[in-house]
């Protein structure tokens, strides 16, 4: 098979045989889950139950609170005990809902549909937007969203998101072997809502077992094709992968709809077909706990807000002095001040690093080498971007880039003199807005 | 040698082998004042060539058809710095009036000019006896004030060029502005000396 | 043209001197005519300002200021903000020269300083949440996991504030801590904008009370958080004791408007948890009515905040030692000068 | 501190490559060089370098204490910087030669500008270029032989050598005591071939004789290998593309400004290269190649990575201004050798290269 | 101000060339040799105290508006008289000048202080202003070409300081030795101001 990728890019060593073998397992009922408000891009939900109330599993505890919006549901039964900050998988507290469960595991009501795939479009989108799904490779844009383009941006292709490029992970590949016939469906509903013609899963070379499974179930399907791709971070990107697997370029600042392309992830696809068959709201999801620090690496199946310390319990604890802890991947993941945040709609996975290979060199000087520039996927200037910002010269990283930057890590990952480019130019991306915002 | 063929050699002579400012010492203030920024670089650049061609070109005639006749050549320092400054002050009145587009990009260099060394240099250099003792014709005046103004434009923007990253980076403080430019230029001069002894 | 008008007089004053003094006249009459013609067709009107800057400059166009000539430089002080101490030849004479016609259009105020309004962000009384590894800016620091120190409010301790400070106006101890330069400060705002958490303010110079403290934490937390422990935890006491109301409470945080601030001091004494300091402390004297110049207006008395001045119409009056709390506001309105300080 | 969790930006894993291996092992692929270096011309060759790299060394420290800023010398990038400067020089030069020239290009080259990634031009040849400006009779003359040859390079020198002995003194000294360039630059000049004798016509033909042989296959031979007269680092072509090989392997060199420079001074010497009376010869391109510093600066020195373009694009432009420059001084200019000063000059136009050439971001329209 | 504080400030504390940074071209091209540093600093005194005295004597009868082309022809005229008795008296000198001498015209510092002082303030003072600033400039000027002279040609004024083993440093004679040496003296100047 001929496998297809895009310029630049790294290649970090993928790790990711902690946790390749192990299948998915379901973890345990949470004692107590905390549901953030803000689980994805756009505005924070609005909570529709108060401290106190008695909520089942799947209930509706918060509604969207405008079109780019998220439902959030109890995942497990039990009672509202605290509407609070807590902290947030990304590092930070937010507002959360936090449910303390009565081991009783009770639906709220589940369906299932045979004939799902004849349902309206309109029913279908109405039951994702309903179940609360996002975009689960880790950036979380509203489901529903992605799937509703304007009329006047027809989409022709779909490409399912299997590649998992970054280092570590497992969730998505677990998913894709155990649950291959389901992504396929979801995928089949992804394209009957957007009217499209064609549908790719890509794949990256590092699971060819993955790869031949899906080929073997497409077979007899013409319009479905699995994209076998090199090794290469961040394949995985939208614009990237959507280079890889169909050769166009999404403009700079424009979304995949333009060239007539939506990108989901395979989980999402996965959560799609839940929604749509069995009105199932998302309150589980596949989460890798995998790194050199934990004791057995394992792809868990949990409960949406269940928090990270007692998945790490699961797993048998820490196997050494954990010098890190990083939520999501190693390459664009969070690194956590601790384990109490609890796991999100997005969190494919907790890695957990060792003193040794936690700890980061000093920053030195630029050398201007260049390999920044020549790994940078979105072909920029990442050193020159960081100096700028460095010296407070905000035309200069504009010029460079600035905006275009899609924060992959890239640079910094091969970068000799150990800059934080990525630091840097989030630092001036922040100062960009505040001076829009003054300059308004 | 044709034409074509001395313009050659007068082009590698201006801007390479004798470049006013790091052979010929002319025309530092601005050099170093106003070699911070690319743009600004490119605006005075342009500015100085334009200057620099038209003053050789007055400068000859005034030499030419009013000092020489009378036996005047030793009124020419006078007699150029005037023409030279009224030159200026037109030609940036001109500007600002009909074009404040260019007048922003070009025209608020001019003043500038008036006190740069090139430009009286370089009209007197076009009337002072070559090494065979003939001198420039007006054509050849007005060639050598462009070409001159080239060569500054290139180093100049050069210059700019580097001390643009140069900004990007920790400069030891006492380094900073002037001492770290004289540097360079001394850095480019003797990168330039490859063309030394060039024979064409 | 002008050669046809030298030649006949070149030709009758044969006289060495004169043919230069004349081809010399003519040409600057020339240039001159042609030039007073070419102000008048082209002429542009400019910001009055940068005529003005334009005189007051050396007029050199050395170009040391790196702008385009002196008037490159006087549009770039008037337009875009270019430092006014940048030109070498005119030396402070200009700089003074600038100020004023810079200074016109600014509204003369207070002077204000910058006050950070943290007690904490040293290396030793900063409570840490974890091991921050990255670029050494407060900015970018606070973007990662909510910054590296406990209290969100708090200052990281980057400095970011003393970087941006082209007065030199902030320090930094021997503990990691700053100190603003009561005297270098020119309230420029610069480390209002660049600090993240927002603790720096610009406060009215001498005055000596303020809330050290921004943190909007409630009671038991902000106490845990706090490095110094020593936080607002916006019980409202100082407001309610204060005589002008100057003390609002919000978010669990208190914050003073210096507007109504008489600097009495009073909060600072009630402040449970020592949030609010006062650098005259201990320092503010009692007022004293002397009476032969006392004429019994009653003004101080009216003023007095703590009612600590009694008396009738036509009378002396007399003040009250324990309820006076120092803070000179009779002082500055007596009419006759009969109120001192002891 | 001991207690907490790191907590940094992503990315959280990073690439093993830093500044200290790369300098190094640009150190070690430099190495061979030095071999042949003291094969040839004895133990003096590597005093003379160890001489630079040291002082280059001790010269950073020196001044980075002064600055009160952290001594980074441990990362190599000055021994480096010293060491490729003694490559620069003429094996037979005083002692005193590296020691002023390393100090001038770390002092001058690098720290006034702060240090390692600030400098505007490759010290090591600013410190040649300011080593040629003030000793220029020292720095072009005082050649050591080789051990097994010639400085020329001549395979068949004692059979020319004895025939030009009594044809023409001064084309004699030129074959005996000149290194490869310099006698193709001289065979160039018109006034030496006029001046071998009265009559032009034989001038000529001699010229040409010397001007084949030079550039036959067995000449080309001892260039390749180093067997002829030049500085310490630069004669040996196959040492050179030996640490080269290493170097594009381990990735810390790119392959885009070594091939461009090196094609176009390929290119440009076969069309221009020929000598009145010659023709076109495909040795020629090969002699130029082979001789002088081209492979020390289009491996070592023209890709330092401080002041080459950032882009791609730039790089290439770059190299092929290095090559073309270098073709130029070497047929026309003063110097018989032209790569330093092309190198040096397109430093100087490294941040203009970069301007223009900056990358239009993917997906992003013009 | 006094008489003598106008006169000593041009030589350290407003030194036209350490600290104003002006009259680069000169300082560079000419300073070679001590003499000839000597020789274009005393014609730059020279035009410089003329020209201060004659503006300030015509400061109030100039109109504003052509004041600089006035300040320019006057200064022009200064040039001219030491450019033709320098060619007379000192030929040896004048060629080793060479354009210089007439670009004194354009030399920043002289109507820099015609602006800058004279224009403001009375003949006495500045008199003493312009034998200060030119001083200053004189003395500048030889410090960079003593540094020039001696390590470029082992010489001072043309007398052999340094031992004959000396091999002289040739690039210092030379343009790019020329900028270095003054830029590191601008910064021996700014460490100094740092330090203060």
């Amino acid at each position: 098979m001929q496998l297809r990728t895009f310029p630049g890019g790294v290649h970090p060593h993928d790790e990711k045989h902690f946790s390749a073998s192990a299948p998915i397992t379901i973890a345990p009922l949470p004692a107590k889950v905390t549901i953030h408000l803000s689980q994805h891009i756009g505005a924070p939900s609005t909570p529709v139950v108060k401290v106190g109330d008695e909520v089942s599993k799947g209930q509706l505890i918060a509604e969207a609170s405008g079109f780019v919006s998220l439902n959030q549901h109890a995942s497990i039964s039990g009672k509202v005990t605290a509407i609070d900050r807590f902290p947030h998988p990304c590092g930070t507290s937010s507002l959360a809902i936090q449910i303390t469960g009565d081991g009783k595991d009770e639906w709220v009501d589940l369906v299932d549909e045979e004939s799902f795939m004849e349902l309206p479009v309109n029913e279908m989108k109405e039951r994702i937007a309903a179940a609360g799904i996002c975009g689960m490779g880790g950036a979380g844009f509203p489901t529903h969203v992605k799937l509703s383009p304007p009329a006047d941006k027809p989409i022709d292709t779909v490409i399912l998101n299997g590649v998992e490029c970054e280092p570590f992970l497992t969730s998505d590949y677990r998913l894709m072997m155990e649950h291959a016939e389901d992504i396929i469906k979801g995928l089949k509903l992804i394209m009957k809502i957007v009217n499209a013609k064609k549908g790719v899963i890509g794949i990256e070379a590092n699971k060819p077992d993955a790869i031949r499974l899906m080929e073997k179930l497409l077979k007899s399907e013409s319009n479905l094709e699995v994209v076998g791709l090199k090794l290469r971070y961040p394949q995985g990107a939208e614009k990237q992968l959507i280079y890889a697997a169909t050769k166009r370029k999404v403009p700079a600042g424009g979304l995949p709809m333009a060239v007539g392309v939506v990108v989901q992830n395979v989980g999402t696809a996965f959560a799609v077909y839940e929604a749509i068959r069995y009105k199932k709201p998302l309150i589980e999801r596949i989460i890798s706990i995998t790194g050199e620090g934990i004791k057995k690496a394992q792809n868990l199946k949990a409960r949406i807000g269940t928090s990270f310390a007692e998945l790490v319990e699961l797993c048998g604890g820490t196997s050494m002095t954990v010098g890190k802890i990083i939520s999501g991947g190693p390459m664009m993941g969070f690194a956590l001040p601790g384990l109490e945040a609890g796991m999100g709609k997005g969190s494919s996975g907790l890695v957990l690093l060792g003193e040794k290979a936690a700890r980061s060199m000093e920053e030195h000087n630029c050398l201007r080498c260049a390999r920044c520039v020549d790994v940078c996927p979105m072909n920029l200037l990442p050193s020159t971007i960081a100096a700028a910002v460095k010296y407070k010269n905000l035309d200069m990283a504009v010029k460079a880039g600035l905006n275009d930057c899609m924060k992959c890590g890239s640079c910094a990952y091969v970068c000799p003199a150990q800059i934080r480019l990525v630091q840097w130019i989030d630092t001036g991306k922040i100062r960009y807005a505040e001076a829009q915002k003054e300059g308004k | 040698m044709g034409f074509l063929g001395q313009l050659f050699v007068m082009a590698i002579s201006a801007i390479l082998v004798q470049n006013f400012v790091l052979s010929r010492f002319l025309g530092l203030c601005p050099y170093l004042g106003v070699s911070k920024k690319l743009d600004s670089a490119f605006g005075m650049g342009m500015a100085v060539i334009f200057v620099m061609t038209l003053a050789s070109a007055f400068c000859y005639l005034i030499f030419q058809y009013l000092l020489v006749p009378y036996g005047l050549e030793y009124l020419q320092t006078l007699a150029f710095i005037l023409t030279i400054a009224a030159l200026v002050q037109f030609v940036e009145m001109v500007i600002q009036k009909n074009s404040p587009a260019l007048y922003k990009s070009l025209g608020v260099y001019l003043p500038l000019i008036t006190t740069n060394c090139a430009v009286l240099g370089v009209a007197i250099l076009n009337i002072t006896p070559l090494a065979d003792g003939s001198r420039y014709n007006f054509i050849w005046s007005v060639l050598n004030g462009f070409l001159s103004g080239v060569g500054f434009t290139f180093v100049l923007l050069a210059m700019a060029g580097i001390r643009e990253r140069l900004e990007l980076v920790d400069m030891p403080k006492s380094m900073r502005g002037m001492p770290s430019g004289l540097i360079l230029a001394g850095i480019m001069a003797l990168a330039f000396y490859g063309f030394m002894g060039m024979k064409i | 043209m002008i050669v046809s008008i030298i030649i006949p007089l070149a030709a009758s004053a044969s006289s060495t001197i004169l043919i230069p003094v004349v081809i010399l006249g003519v040409m600057g009459l020339v240039f001159g005519l042609v030039l007073a013609f070419a102000a008048k067709v082209f002429e542009v009107k400019l910001d009055p300002r940068v005529e003005q800057i334009i005189a007051s400059l050396p007029g050199a166009n050395c170009g040391a200021c790196g702008q385009a000539g002196c008037a490159g430089y006087a549009d770039a002080i008037v337009n875009s903000d270019a430092a006014i101490n940048l030109c070498a030849p005119g030396g402070p004479a200009s700089v003074e020269a600038i100020a004023k016609i810079m200074g016109k259009s600014a509204v003369a105020s207070e002077k204000k300083v910058a006050v950070i309004h943290c007690s904490s962000g040293g290396t030793n009384n900063t409570k840490w949440k974890y091991a921050y590894q990255g670029v050494e800016s407060c900015k970018s620091a606070v973007n990662i996991a909510d910054g590296p120190n406990m209290c969100h409010w708090g200052c990281v301790g980057f400095n970011d504030c003393q970087a941006v400070c082209v007065f030199d106006a902030i320090s930094v101890d021997e503990h990691g801590m700053r100190h603003i330069d009561k005297e270098k400060c020119t309230a420029c705002g610069a480390c209002v904008k660049a600090c993240p958490r927002k603790l720096i303010l610009l406060v009215p110079e001498n005055r000596n009370v303020v809330i050290n403290c921004s943190s909007k934490a409630k009671l038991p937390v902000a106490k845990q958080l706090c490095g110094t422990e020593l936080p607002c935890i916006g019980c409202g006491l100082c407001g309610r004791k204060c005589p002008v109301q100057a003390i609002t409470v919000e978010n669990n945080l208190a914050r003073i408007d210096y507007a109504k601030c008489i600097d009495c001091g009073l909060c600072f004494t009630v402040c449970p948890t020592k949030a609010i300091t006062d650098a005259k402390a201990g320092m503010r004297k009692k007022a004293e009515i002397v009476a032969e110049n006392c004429i019994g207006c009653t003004i101080c008395a009216k003023i007095c905040p703590t009612k600590a001045i009694n008396g009738e119409l036509k009378q002396v009056h007399t003040v009250d030692k324990e309820a006076c709390i120092g803070c000179e506001q009779c002082v500055a309105k007596c009419p006759k000068k009969a109120i001192k300080l002891v | 501190m001991k207690d907490k969790y790191i907590v940094s930006s992503a990315p959280h894993v990073h690439d093993k490559t830093n500044v200290s291996m790369v300098m190094w092992n640009v150190v070690l692929a430099l190495t061979p060089a030095l071999a042949f270096a003291v094969y040839f011309w004895g133990i003096r060759s590597l005093t003379l370098t160890l001489l630079g790299a040291v002082s280059a060394v001790v010269t950073e420290a020196l001044i980075q204490k002064m600055r009160k800023v952290p001594v980074t010398v441990n990362d190599g990038s000055a021994f480096l910087t010293g060491m490729l400067l003694s490559y620069n020089i003429n094996p037979g030069a005083p002692w005193w030669m590296p020691i002023m020239g390393s100090v001038f290009a770390i002092a001058v080259g690098k720290q006034v500008f702060g240090g390692l990634g600030n400098n505007p031009v490759n010290p090591a040849l600013l410190g040649r270029a300011f080593l040629l400006a003030s000793w220029p009779s020292l720095m072009t003359s005082g050649w050591l032989k080789p051990k097994t040859g010639n400085l020329s390079g001549l395979n068949d020198l004692d059979a020319i050598a004895s025939n030009l002995q009594s044809l023409s003194p001064k084309a004699y000294d030129l074959v005996t005591g000149a290194t490869p360039l310099k006698v193709v630059q001289t065979l160039r000049d018109s006034s030496f071939v006029a001046s071998i004798n009265a009559d032009a016509g034989e001038g000529i033909d001699l010229a040409n004789r010397i001007f084949t042989n030079i550039t036959e296959m067995a000449s080309l031979k001892n260039l390749f290998w180093g067997n002829v007269g030049g500085c310490i680092g630069e004669v040996s072509a196959f040492a050179l593309l030996l640490g080269a090989a290493y170097l594009l392997y381990k990735n810390i060199i790119e392959w885009r400004i070594p091939l461009f420079y090196i094609g176009t001074v390929f290119v440009l010497t076969f069309l221009f290269g020929p000598i009145q009376g010659s023709g076109y010869s495909m040795m020629l391109p090969f002699f130029h190649i082979f001789s002088g510093g081209l492979m020390l600066g289009a491996f070592f020195m023209a890709t330092d990575y401080t002041t080459s373009p950032l882009t791609k694009n730039g790089r290439i432009i770059y190299a092929i201004g290095c090559g073309v420059l270098t073709v130029v001084i070497r047929l026309v200019g003063g110097y018989p050798e032209g790569v330093s000063y092309s190198i040096l000059f397109m430093n100087v136009m490294t941040p203009l290269i970069d301007k223009f050439s900056a990358p239009k971001a993917f997906g992003r329209m013009k | 101000m006094s008489f003598i504080s106008e006169l000593t400030k041009g030589i350290i504390k407003e030194n036209p060339i350490f600290v104003i940074v002006l009259g680069m071209c000169p300082t560079l091209a000419t300073s070679t040799s001590v003499s000839n540093a000597l020789g274009m600093g005393m014609a730059a005194t020279f035009v410089l105290v003329c020209s201060n005295i004659f503006i300030s004597l015509i400061k109030n009868v100039t109109p504003d508006k052509i004041r600089i082309p006035v300040y320019v022809v006057v200064i022009a005229a200064f040039v001219s008289i030491v450019d033709m008795s320098m060619a007379a008296y000192l030929p040896a000198l004048h060629k080793s000048l060479g354009l210089f001498i007439p670009l004194i015209v354009v030399n920043c510092i002289i109507l820099g202080r015609a602006e800058a002082f004279a224009n403001k303030n009375n003949v006495i003072n500045s008199i003493a202003d312009g034998i200060g600033m030119g001083l200053g400039f004189t003395l500048a000027l030889t410090v960079v070409a003593t540094i020039r002279e001696v390590l470029g040609n082992g010489t001072w004024l043309n007398i052999k300081v340094m031992p004959s083993t000396y091999d002289p440093m040739l690039i210092t004679l030379l343009a790019p030795g020329a900028f270095i040496t003054l830029g590191f003296l601008m910064a021996l100047m700014n460490m100094i101001k740092e330090k203060k």
